[in-house]
């Protein structure tokens, strides 16, 4: 079985705790904190454990490279606290089972882009940009033989993930890419920080979508005209798992002569698009989570922001409407690119 | 050319009456599993007086008349199953008022529901009808001709609880007017006059619909639906009861199915909200999802899966695609609402027995005055096998609705004799009378309920 | 008889006959399939046309020259396919195109698409009119014979034998000319480009055709092509490339599009009046091109551009799609469709209803006579509310 | 059930026919030519018959090689073979095509000869009458109805006035159709192109054993010209509108209503 | 001396009318080459027309043979050969009708003399015959002569030449002709009369008649539409019997009805002369069609090029205003 690799004395000899301490929605002071993460390495019940709103950002928090978050979700699910009522859980469950047949499995040429459970957003990666990729897992009916699983951290389920991950990868890798380009940037994660994290090889070598975009961009520079948009990002949280990706975003941003807008809950301290937290089990969650988004959006309006930027399809679905009726538009990071290079994408009309 | 066919041609025009074995065709069949019985004549009139002169005529030749509006009600109602005329009524198809005010919409027959529902979103933003999860071409009349519901059952109930009126071919020619509108040039309701029962749920054996008023409610500015789970059927009527309590929700419905399968076990309740500010809005979310669920989602029993704005326009054909098969039919039985744990539990093993991935709704109706209970069997129409399991699980659970005290809704024809059988004998004896009074040649969509 | 060559055997069955084939985009009315329009029977609906061809697959029922007609009445205005909610929805054109596909085989065509397909082989063009006759639109006009220009301008038969299209053929070079494109057409060496008769199932006589143009625009060196007709657009666009003819397609509305964004063409002196825009099936749905026209007529000032209720994927077919222009199967009514999008262009208010394609041009052009609108709205092809824009005489 | 049919290739006269420089021909330039209505329902006819009971089609034909092109669609339509005499006799007098053709049918094996009751272009409704008499075979022109047993041929002839009158016709014998007999069914390009690989044999007058002399006219074609337009129409101009106001005014004035 | 004969046509006790316009051409051939002009009429008790042939011929030969039935292309052609055998006469005169049809061709080949059939002109100038033909469905004319010959045949086309009455009292011969073989490879089995439809439109003073360039059937409920509102009936032509969406009793032309309106209003028909003989007692023809050359226009009183369909209902709603 996979075993977690967390560094235990690494973790207690810390001086900062900062996977704590700079939690957003918990506030504990550094003493606190100590103790608390000792119960959780302990096994020992915590209010930590009942009170997270698994938003990933103490992974990348912590200065250790340790895994605290992940940790956490493995105690909730060893002592039995569930983030998530029961039926939700279950419905989460069901929904990673494949059940329209087996995948088509051809040759992926190189370079290669995965779009894990996002087949019906193809038109999102059109255009110059995307030309020449080889596409794995297109059809929405076989997505979910693509599914990286991670959503199951939200779900205090790590045992799914770690059943199922082996034949994902399994199947993603039959494509033969070395390289592959994933769409979503918790696929990325997936396969750049938890695998490896828990102990599963992978056979192939992620690439983050933002890196490709830059690169790609920068090979069609010439053809960019700056947009001239003030924009914020909503990070998701998986982006938490894969923090050395995250300068892309300012360096694209930087490309393509948008602002990326002076405000409070960026980069480090960003927040949660909430939509995790309104369906969690702990006392008044749908009001927190509405809550989080009303300040992340008050923020970007304070800021100016014209345009807020996506990656995470899951924020999009949550936010979009929010922010588009605070008069931001949103859109998402491959859209935005696409506009930069003088296409005219869908998904802006 | 025939006689019959020439007098029609006289009647709606050469175009409109066909005898060619295309449209004898298309119109001998119903979308569900009823074998198809061909017409002698496929006729699409335009006016009342067109219907007029073609009851007339139906008379004189002693030929079966079958009224049909979208054609929809799976379960056969539209098949000529004694032949005769198959009578297309979409191209009556005006809406003739709408009594803002009053709020209440006048329609020929062939108004569908997605036209009516388009009508008012651009000429009367504030009004709504209660549009049921039919695809959009199922007609008003069509639906109160078999006493459908809609979106807004909860609060209000049947549609055919909301006529204010009608106009009807009666089966011997004479065109009549119920309501208000029999007495002033006014629809705006069915009340004090002596009541249209007569016609509605009849199914088009007693007289033609040919105009309908229908009450109009309120539509606020925001509309939208929140999400609710559980995965025990037991707790179902407790939230039901609870929800509707508050009056905060329009559609209130429960349903679990195999397919996808995240929904599998497991028990959506999608409740319907709608609002004129973010106030209000804020304030019946409030009220329903965390003081009158909350206890359910803190004892983990239950799952808030969010809100979503809009209303999305039900896309039901879509579980024809399931097997690849293009055919789906149900059985819609009004129950009482505590009856919904069994009706999940039996109807899933019908399905299961019969191997077809089981689909089950529950639609509140009043303030849970009862609920409409579906129990969906896809086919395949290219494999008869399918349909013969789709047609013995429908036959089963015509029986299990009546065994769990419910009524059968639209029953077809195998779903009419059992309630027949059951049905009270003096209420039988009035019933053929009233159909021997009304019909006296026996010419209205025979074959369905046979009283006499 | 059974049609074992039949290509969707196994699909056909899966339409449920729901009806969302023949509404808009709202579900305003259930007359955006325009032969279910015209004669409101089932059979003609898209569902029912399926249902038919799986009932004639299986010997439920005989051919008929009428089970042909209810065939031919389909416009491949691809409504159907943009309302079906289920998922054989991108086949479905196919579907009715494979069956025409039979009855071609079997000689089972109503006369009229015998008449088409005849006049085609024989004289290249529908109308059966002289193939010799082709280049006489160009007569009186100076119009740059096609050798080697950037653009090869394509008129297509419409645009080179009806009179009024012819009309709007010559507006078109006129408009191509003042922009300085450098442009030539093939006048009476130019052959019909085949779409229509793709659209009526005559597969083998459309691939020669194909091959031919393909042959003849590669001997002329074409890499660009700029077309009258949408038709022609969609065909040279979607079809040829399966014919090893890789050409760089425009319709006309996209390249004066370019011209008027890149300042080429100058339109500041403007028309004030009230347009109301009409889809064709070929450009919107078929190719999902709705704004080029649309920001044409934007970019002309006093132009005040209203939408009709059905527009874009919603837009209500002229009826004159698969060869309808022609064989007229749609005609004769108040419900033929083009009356019934006159009246609604009438509804908008607007004093110009613009055209993209010839095609329309004609059908919509003899409806707003035939409802007796001629003196309160005008049909007019963009290219020729463009002319009036910059003023050229 | 053995049908020879006989068809001919005129000029698609849907456009104005001009006379060329000569006088006594029509200018061919840009023309396109076609297979005589009248062949193709003769054609559709003999179809009819062999599949209903069996038997062979041959379609021939006399002209330069251009003429293949209607043989080929005969055989599209349903021949099984097909033979050109090559002779150019577009001009030629009907009796001297008439023996040419009499001297190929001889040799051919039939019951059934059938002809176009008469050709687009020139019109005459002769040929075949006279090919029966040279083969020394029943005929009759203007057929409307056919149905054939082992040995008879029964009939129906179009007299004027909408009158019919019908035949039992002994068999072999030579039938002129008349449209109208029957739907002629549309030939697919799939069709022509497989009709490709049938027979399609081309013989020369001597292998008739005829010469040009035996072919000497008996009738000489003077020159063409256009018909004189003894009474020409009113033309009413204008839009639609503006015509039919007119002829409404017209109508009325002329006490139609 | 010289002399022309022409072959009387008749059926079911009537003579037909293209044998009045034949007995009229020839006898002015006859005047103008001073030949005799010689009937000749052949069948069942054919002695009933020879008062009337009479009238036009010098001489009327009568071959009665009252077993003869049908058309009698046959026994007509054993007697003509023999009788043109021993008088020789310089032209044959038949009518281009179906009986022409089956004659003509085959009596030229039993004799061995030329032919040109459908004719809209003969001339005689100094012995010369000279005839005319409309060819290309008359888009053009044809000139031919013969090349020397005894005897020549020609047809005429029916209608066009017109009857002028004439009062001769032509001696009347009856021979008696034994045929060698009777006729056993064609036998007549009757006439199929045209049956009478709903409506006669040989009766109708206003003929709203349709032709190919209606395009399709639905398309009649216009003409339908305008025939009721002038109280007349619609008529066709042939391509839409051929097509099958009137019945043949709608059908004006040669083989079809003779009609003899007060107005005869041709919508998208391009005026063949088959069509055209059965219209010619009109009083006034209007004539719409798109086609500027079609040659209804050169018979119409009144013409409108252009689409029936854009002028039609206008045409209907512009009635009605002035109606009321």
């Amino acid at each position: 079985m996979y075993e977690l690799k967390f560094n235990e004395n690494e973790c207690l000899s810390c001086v900062t705790c900062d996977c704590l301490t700079k939690c957003q929605y918990m506030d504990i002071d550094k003493d606190t904190a100590r103790t608390e993460i000792s119960k959780i390495i302990n096994g020992e019940d915590s209010f930590v454990l009942h009170n997270c709103v698994t938003c990933y950002a103490c992974e990348e928090y912590c200065e250790k490279g340790n895994h605290p978050f992940y940790l956490i979700v493995e105690r909730q699910e060893e002592l039995d606290i569930p983030p998530l009522p029961k039926p939700l859980i279950r419905r989460g469950i069901q929904t990673g089972i494949p059940f329209r047949g087996e995948p088509d499995i051809y040759e992926a040429k190189e370079p290669a882009l995965c779009m894990g459970v996002f087949s019906d957003l193809l038109y999102l990666i059109q255009g110059k940009l995307f030309d020449g990729l080889s596409l794995i897992s297109m059809d929405p009916r076989k997505m979910f033989h693509y599914f990286c699983q991670l959503m199951y951290l939200h779900y205090a389920r790590t045992s799914v993930i770690k059943e199922r991950l082996p034949k994902i990868i399994e199947t993603i890798a039959k494509h033969n890419a070395t390289e592959i380009v994933f769409f979503h940037d918790e696929c990325y994660g997936t396969y750049a920080s938890y695998a490896p994290a828990v102990g599963i090889e992978v056979p192939f070598k992620p690439v983050h979508l933002f890196e490709y975009l830059y690169n790609r961009l920068n090979e069609l520079k010439d053809e960019i005209k700056p947009l001239n948009l003030k924009v914020a990002y909503q990070r998701p949280c998986s982006s938490r798992l894969c923090s050395d990706k995250h300068h892309f975003v300012s360096d694209i941003f930087n490309l393509i002569g948008v602002e990326n807008v002076k405000r409070e809950y960026v980069d480090e301290n960003g927040l949660c698009c909430g939509g995790t937290i309104q369906g969690q089990r702990r006392e008044g969650s749908r009001l927190r989570a509405a809550d989080v988004q009303q300040r992340n959006i008050d923020d970007m309006v304070n800021a100016g922001t014209e345009v807020c930027v996506f990656n995470c399809p899951a924020c999009f679905n949550t936010l979009a409407a929010l922010v588009n009726r605070r008069g931001i538009r949103p859109v998402f990071m491959s859209d935005l690119c696409r506009l930069a290079i003088g296409e005219e994408p869908a998904g802006w009309r | 050319m025939d006689h019959v066919k020439e007098a029609l041609a006289v009647i709606v025009g050469e175009e409109h009456v066909s005898t060619e074995p295309e449209e004898l065709y298309i119109y001998s069949y119903d979308l569900g599993t009823t074998e198809p019985r061909r017409p002698d004549y496929a006729v699409a009139p335009r006016t009342t007086e067109e219907v007029r002169r073609i009851v007339e005529l139906a008379n004189q030749e002693k030929i079966p008349i079958v009224p049909l509006g979208g054609g929809l009600s799976l379960a056969g109602l539209a098949v000529p199953l004694q032949g005769g005329i198959a009578l297309d009524l979409k191209r009556m198809d005006t809406i003739i008022e709408v009594s803002e005010k009053a709020r209440y919409a006048v329609v020929e027959c062939g108004v569908s529901q997605g036209q009516l529902t388009a009508y008012l979103e651009k000429n009367h933003p504030n009004l709504m009808h209660s549009e049921p999860g039919a695809p959009p071409q199922a007609t008003i009349a069509g639906n109160v001709a078999i006493h459908g519901q809609g979106d807004l059952a909860q609060p209000y109930g049947f549609n055919s609880d909301m006529v204010n009126g009608l106009e009807v071919v009666l089966p011997t020619g004479e065109v009549c007017k119920f309501g208000s509108c029999a007495v002033g040039a006014n629809w705006y309701t069915q009340h004090p006059l002596p009541d249209v029962g007569l016609f509605l749920g009849w199914a088009g054996t007693t007289g033609i619909i040919t105009k309908v008023s229908l009450k109009l409610y309120p539509r606020k500015k925001i509309q939208g639906v929140g999400q609710f789970v559980v995965e025990d059927e037991e707790l179902i009527p407790e939230i039901i009861y609870r929800i509707t309590h508050t009056e905060a929700a329009h559609d209130v419905v429960a349903f679990s199915q195999a397919i996808p399968p995240f929904a599998s076990g497991l028990h959506h309740i999608t409740i319907n909200l709608s609002a004129d500010s973010e106030k209000e809005l804020d304030f019946k979310m409030e009220l329903i999802f965390d003081d009158t669920l909350g206890e359910y989602i803190r004892s983990g029993d239950g799952g808030f899966l969010g809100f979503n704005r809009g209303l999305q326009r039900p896309q039901i054909s879509k579980t024809a695609d399931w097997r690849k098969g293009g055919g789906f039919e149900y059985v819609g039985a009004i129950m009482p609402v505590e009856t919904y744990p069994q009706c999940y539990r039996r109807g899933r093993e019908i399905s299961e027995r019969h191997d077809i991935p089981y689909t089950v709704l529950g639609r509140v109706i009043g303030m849970s005055h009862a609920m409409m209970f579906s129990w969906t069997y896809a086919f395949n129409r290219a494999d008869l096998e399918t349909i013969r399991q789709a047609r013995e699980a429908l036959h089963e659970t015509d029986d299990l609705a009546l065994e769990l005290g419910g009524t059968i809704w639209k029953p077809g024809i195998y779903g009419q004799k059992l309630v027949l059988e059951r049905i009270d004998p003096n209420t039988l004896k009035l019933m053929k009378k009233v159909k021997q009074l009304l019909d006296p040649n026996g010419i209205m969509n025979p074959g369905n309920w046979e009283v006499s | 008889m059974t049609l074992t060559s039949y290509k969707y055997a196994d699909t056909i069955h899966r339409c449920f006959r729901c009806g969302y084939c023949k509404f808009p985009t709202n579900w305003a009315d259930v007359n955006n399939c325009p032969a279910y329009a015209r004669f409101r029977m089932e059979t003609y609906s898209c569902g029912g046309r399926l249902w038919l061809i799986r009932a004639w697959l299986s010997n439920e029922i005989e051919w008929t020259d009428h089970l042909a007609k209810i065939m031919y009445t389909c416009t491949a205005c691809k409504n159907c396919e943009e309302k079906c909610p289920l998922r054989f929805n991108v086949d479905i054109m196919n579907m009715i195109t494979a069956v025409k596909g039979e009855m071609v085989e079997r000689g089972l065509i109503p006369s009229q698409v015998k008449d088409f397909l005849e006049n085609i082989q024989r004289q290249g063009n529908p109308y059966g009119k002289a193939r010799a006759k082709r280049g006489e639109w160009t007569e009186g006009i100076e119009i740059p014979k096609y050798k080697g220009q950037d653009f090869l301008y394509y008129v297509g038969c419409v645009g080179s034998y009806d009179t009024r299209a012819q009309e709007t053929a010559r507006t078109l070079g006129k408009v191509l000319t003042k922009a300085g494109v450098s442009f030539g057409v093939l006048g009476g060496e130019e052959n019909c480009d085949g779409n229509e008769v793709n659209a009526l199932g005559e597969e083998t006589l459309f691939e020669m055709m194909a091959e031919e143009n393909v042959t003849q625009f590669k001997e002329l060196g074409v890499q660009k092509i700029v077309t009258l007709s949408p038709h022609s657009y969609n065909t040279f666009k979607n079809d040829y490339p399966l014919h090893d003819g890789n050409f760089e397609v425009f319709h006309y509305t996209q390249a004066l599009r370019d011209l008027i964004q890149g300042e080429r063409l100058d339109v500041s002196r403007g028309l004030n009046t009230r347009v109301a825009y009409h889809d064709p099936c070929f450009l919107g749905r078929w190719n999902g091109e709705y704004d080029a026209p649309r920001m044409i007529l934007n970019a002309i000032p006093g132009i005040e551009l209203v939408e009709l209720e059905k527009n874009r994927a919603g837009a209500l077919c002229c009826g004159g799609g698969g060869g309808n222009f022609y064989t007229d199967f749609l005609g004769g009514s108040e419900s033929s469709p083009a009356r019934i999008r006159a009246r609604e262009a009438y509804d908008t208010g607007a004093n110009i209803l613009a055209v993209a394609c010839p095609n329309c041009m004609t059908m919509l052009e003899d409806a707003v006579k035939a409802e007796g609108l001629e003196d309160k709205i005008d049909v007019k092809d963009i290219s020729e509310i463009v002319v009036e824009a910059t003023g050229i005489a | 059930m053995d049908v020879v049919v006989c068809i001919k290739r005129v000029p698609d006269t849907a456009d104005v026919v001009e006379i060329d420089a000569s006088g006594n021909d029509i200018e061919t330039d840009g023309l396109a030519f076609k297979i005589n209505d009248w062949d193709e329902y003769a054609l559709e006819a003999a179809v009819q018959l062999t599949e209903k009971q069996g038997g062979s089609i041959i379609a021939i034909t006399v002209g330069p090689k251009e003429w293949d092109d209607v043989l080929r669609r005969a055989l599209a339509i349903g021949a099984d073979r097909a033979i050109r005499i090559d002779q150019d006799m577009v001009t030629a007098d009907c009796y001297a095509v008439a023996k040419v053709l009499e001297a190929l049918i001889r040799n051919l094996s039939y019951d059934l000869v059938l002809f176009g009751a008469q050709s687009e272009d020139f019109g005459s409704a002769q040929l075949g009458v006279m090919v029966a008499e040279l083969l020394g075979i029943p005929h009759a022109s203007l057929v409307v109805s056919l149905q054939v047993d082992q040995t008879t041929a029964r009939i129906k002839r179009e007299l004027e006035a909408g009158t019919l009158e019908a035949y039992a016709v002994e068999l072999p014998a030579l039938l002129t159709i008349q449209t109208g007999i029957n739907q002629p069914r549309y030939i697919s390009m799939a069709g022509i192109k497989r009709a490709m690989s049938k027979e399609l044999q081309v013989i020369s007058l001597s292998d008739l054993d005829l010469t040009q002399e035996t072919l000497s006219p008996t009738v000489m074609l003077e020159k063409l010209e256009l018909p004189p337009k003894d009474k020409k129409a009113e033309l009413i101009s204008g839009s639609p509108e503006e015509s039919a106001e007119q002829l409404a005014r017209i109508l009325q004035n002329s006490g139609i209503f | 001396m010289a002399e022309i004969l022409v072959v009387a046509e008749h059926r079911q006790q009537k003579l037909a009318d293209i044998t009045l316009q034949m007995l009229s051409k020839g006898s002015q051939l006859a005047d103008q080459s001073g030949a005799e002009l010689l009937a000749v009429v052949i069948g069942k008790n054919v002695d009933i027309y020879a008062q009337e042939l009479a009238r036009w011929a010098d001489r009327v030969i009568i071959f009665k043979k009252d077993e003869l039935e049908g058309s009698l292309a046959e026994p007509s052609q054993m007697m003509l050969s023999s009788i043109i055998k021993q008088r020789r006469p310089k032209l044959v005169l038949i009518g281009h009708s179906s009986f022409g049809m089956d004659l003509a061709p085959s009596l030229a080949i039993e004799l061995g003399v030329p032919v040109i059939t459908d004719c809209i002109d003969v001339t005689i100038v100094s012995d010369n015959i000279t005839v005319t033909r409309s060819i290309y469905n008359g888009k053009l004319n044809a000139v031919y002569t013969f090349v020397p010959s005894e005897t020549v045949i020609v047809t005429g086309r029916v209608g066009e030449f017109e009857v002028k009455e004439r009062n001769l009292r032509g001696q009347i011969e009856e021979i008696d002709y034994t045929m060698q073989e009777n006729i056993e490879y064609k036998k007549f089995e009757g006439y199929i009369e045209q049956k009478i439809g709903i409506v006669d439109i040989t009766q109708a003073d206003i003929v709203v008649s349709i032709g190919r360039g209606i395009k399709e059937k639905e398309n009649i409920e216009i003409a339908q539409e305008l025939a009721e509102l002038l109280g007349g009936v619609v008529a066709c032509s042939r391509p839409i019997v051929d097509y099958g969406w009137l019945p043949s009793e709608y059908q004006v032309g040669l083989s079809g009805k003779t009609v003899t309106p007060k107005l005869y209003l041709a919508l998208g028909i391009s005026g063949a002369f088959q069509h055209v003989v059965g219209l010619k007692g009109s009083n006034m023809v209007i004539a719409i069609n798109k086609d500027p050359r079609a040659p209804i226009f050169n018979i119409a009183d009144y013409g409108v090029v252009d689409d029936i369909y854009k002028v039609v209902p206008a045409l209907i709603q512009k009635i009605r205003e002035l109606k009321d």
